[in-house]
């Protein structure tokens, strides 16, 4: 195809699809009308389940199961990743030259880092009273443990990164999302339903039931995740090199 | 409404459209340095968000920015070292004023606050968010990252 | 403002396509389809905002006490935030073998190749 | 008040989605998505929804700038070489 040819299909599609947005966009419900049925009884099922954060709720207690495809795609992505990016036979490590880092970043970098740990686990943890939840906390401490490698080097992160172990993590984080939704089915409920805890005090760190606990396994499985990921492109970006002649 | 979100407009609307315009156009020393704005600007202004919607748990984004945004522009003066090495970008006046302002918005957030623990989470999160700027302001215009790699040079196509 | 949220998230969805559909490069083509993907967030939480309403998190707020935005909308972006991250992953580890098999990453010289 | 932040915020994340897209460099591309992500992060959260803000900010801040980085470092080592050999 020319790409001439390219550029008028892209028109006339695109003022296809532009002319059929803006009709539906006059179809909307108004922006910020006051009909929400289904968030108004998204609330009352959280409140009724002893759960402040709502949103937390329709993830982990009212719409888990969905949940469970989410993290099954993120599964499915780091494995491709993993498939993807592994060193093939024709590939050899290069170790890379220690970089050479300003000695400010370097205590930034140390003294950030234990922070930021700490920042993800609370925004995990808190995850089903305040903003936050497994989904940030997990980012948020996997980017953490890569301020070793902007603050010193690559080798500095592979010595306390065992990425084997991650992997595990991650399996282990799934399989135990997958284990409380057999419980609650053990327990004579649904698969995934709230049934199997107490649902504890209001604004507490132990109340929503299983809440928590999926939070938790949601949080340790993005943060393996995130880590495995990005081990497997600094190893293509910084070590891995084909070798010479082909 | 209120004062605070006439505040957090004004910084938003115009700080942030100046982080805009600076990382759209321009060498790529503006843009770095743009791209560090972005997140000096943002973080007071969410701070000035969360006391106007008087809900001081959104003060969690402000934290959890002011800890990775400068985590961000470290890996931007790491990867893109080699080309920022020729041409190291210098932009001492706007991120001290930058800073300052930063340090504004958390001091008077901590007036109204009053002595407790959100006191201490605004403190966190405004040194944690004036270090890390200038310091990542630092990281740019040092040699950071010139040593770095197999030393293949690093060509813009 | 009755539709201009919604106008602005087509416009974000259009500017994607464009730049996925003349992209010469595959790298800043996964970076279109990111931006693709943020349409569907902006969309999503302007159906579900209310005027004069605050979040639906009550760690700080009194239940009742004011009213509040839809959070399933709000439930349904979070999530594919993270798990969008790592796809864009996925699409940029295909983008690294492309490299390796073919020595380049314009779509135009890839096409040339295979026909 | 409260609309009027809305529409700035609506304004400028439109702003960055155009000259992401017009971006054409890769490396300055994750440059602009990564101001991109702090403005999706305000527009969320002035349309009240902290969670998902809270999810732009981690994601787009330092995770997606990086993993594009990274590719961008990759790719171009290979062409390096590449052009080195003919």
């Amino acid at each position: 195809m020319s790409p001439r040819t390219r550029a008028w299909l892209v028109a006339v599609g695109g003022s296809g699809l532009a002319a059929l947005l803006v009709a539906a966009c006059f179809g909307l419900p108004e922006f910020g009308g006051d009909s929400h049925p289904y968030g108004d009884r998204a609330v009352e099922a959280s409140l009724a389940h002893r759960t402040a954060n709502t949103i937390a709720s329709v993830n982990f207690d009212q719409r888990a199961f969905d949940t469970l495809g989410e993290l099954t795609i993120l599964f499915a992505a780091v494995l491709g990743c993993v498939v993807l990016l592994r060193q093939t036979r024709d590939e050899h490590r290069a170790r890379p030259r220690p970089a050479e880092v300003d000695p400010p970043v370097r205590r930034y970098a140390l003294l950030v880092l234990p922070v930021a740990l700490l920042t993800g686990l609370y925004v995990v943890a808190h995850g089903q009273l305040s903003p936050g939840g497994g989904f940030q906390g997990g980012v948020v401490a996997a980017t953490a443990l890569h301020l070793l490698y902007l603050g010193a080097d690559y080798r500095a992160l592979e010595r306390v990164r065992p990425v084997g172990l991650y992997e595990v993590g991650d399996a282990v984080a799934v399989s135990a999302y997958l284990v409380t939704g057999v419980a609650a089915l053990l327990g004579g409920a649904a698969f995934l339903a709230n049934t199997l805890l107490p649902h504890g005090t209001f604004n507490t760190l132990s109340s929503g039931g299983t809440v928590p606990l999926l939070n938790a396994a949601v949080g340790m499985e993005v943060a393996c995740a995130v880590v495995v990921l990005l081990a497997r492109f600094l190893d293509q970006a910084v070590e891995i090199e084909e070798e010479s002649g082909t | 409404m209120n004062g605070w979100i006439l505040a957090a407009t004004l910084t938003l609307g115009t700080g942030l459209a100046a982080a805009l315009w600076g990382v759209a156009t321009g060498p790529l020393r503006r843009r770095v340095v743009a791209q560090n704005l972005s997140t000096a600007v943002a973080c007071p202004g969410l701070l000035l968000l969360a006391q106007g919607y008087d809900r001081p748990s959104y003060v969690d984004l402000a934290l959890v920015l002011a800890l990775l945004g400068p985590v961000g522009t470290l890996v931007f003066a790491r990867l893109l070292g080699d080309e920022l090495a020729e041409n190291p970008p210098r932009a001492r006046i706007a991120t001290g004023a930058a800073a300052g302002f930063g340090a504004v918005v958390v001091l008077a957030l901590c007036v109204v606050t009053g002595p407790g623990r959100a006191t201490a989470k605004l403190l966190v999160t405004g040194a944690l968010l004036i270090g890390g700027n200038l310091l990542a302001s630092r990281a740019l215009a040092g040699p950071a990252g010139a040593g770095k790699g197999s030393g293949a040079p690093w060509t813009t196509s | 403002m009755d539709v201009f949220a919604y106008l602005v998230a087509a416009w974000i969805f259009l500017a994607g396509c464009y730049g996925l559909a003349t992209s010469r490069d595959l790298i800043h083509a996964v970076g279109c389809l990111s931006v693709c993907q943020s349409a569907t967030y902006v969309l999503l939480l302007a159906v579900g905002y209310r005027d004069g309403a605050t979040a639906p998190v009550f760690s700080d707020l009194e239940p009742g006490a004011r009213p509040v935005v839809d959070p399933v909308v709000q439930a349904l972006a979070l999530t594919d935030v993270v798990v969008g991250a790592t796809v864009t992953a996925l699409l940029l580890a295909l983008v690294v073998q492309v490299s390796k098999r073919h020595g380049t990453v314009d779509p135009d010289e890839l096409s040339e190749l295979r026909g | 008040m409260d609309h009027i932040l809305i529409a700035v915020a609506l304004v400028l994340v439109a702003a960055g989605a155009t000259v992401a897209v017009a971006t054409r460099d890769p490396a300055r591309q994750s440059l602009v998505l990564a101001v991109l992500g702090v403005l999706l992060a305000v527009l969320f959260t002035v349309l009240q929804a902290p969670d998902v803000a809270l999810s732009q900010l981690a994601v787009g801040s330092a995770l997606t700038p990086l993993l594009l980085l990274l590719t961008v470092r990759k790719v171009r080592r290979r062409g390096q070489r590449e052009g080195d050999d003919e």
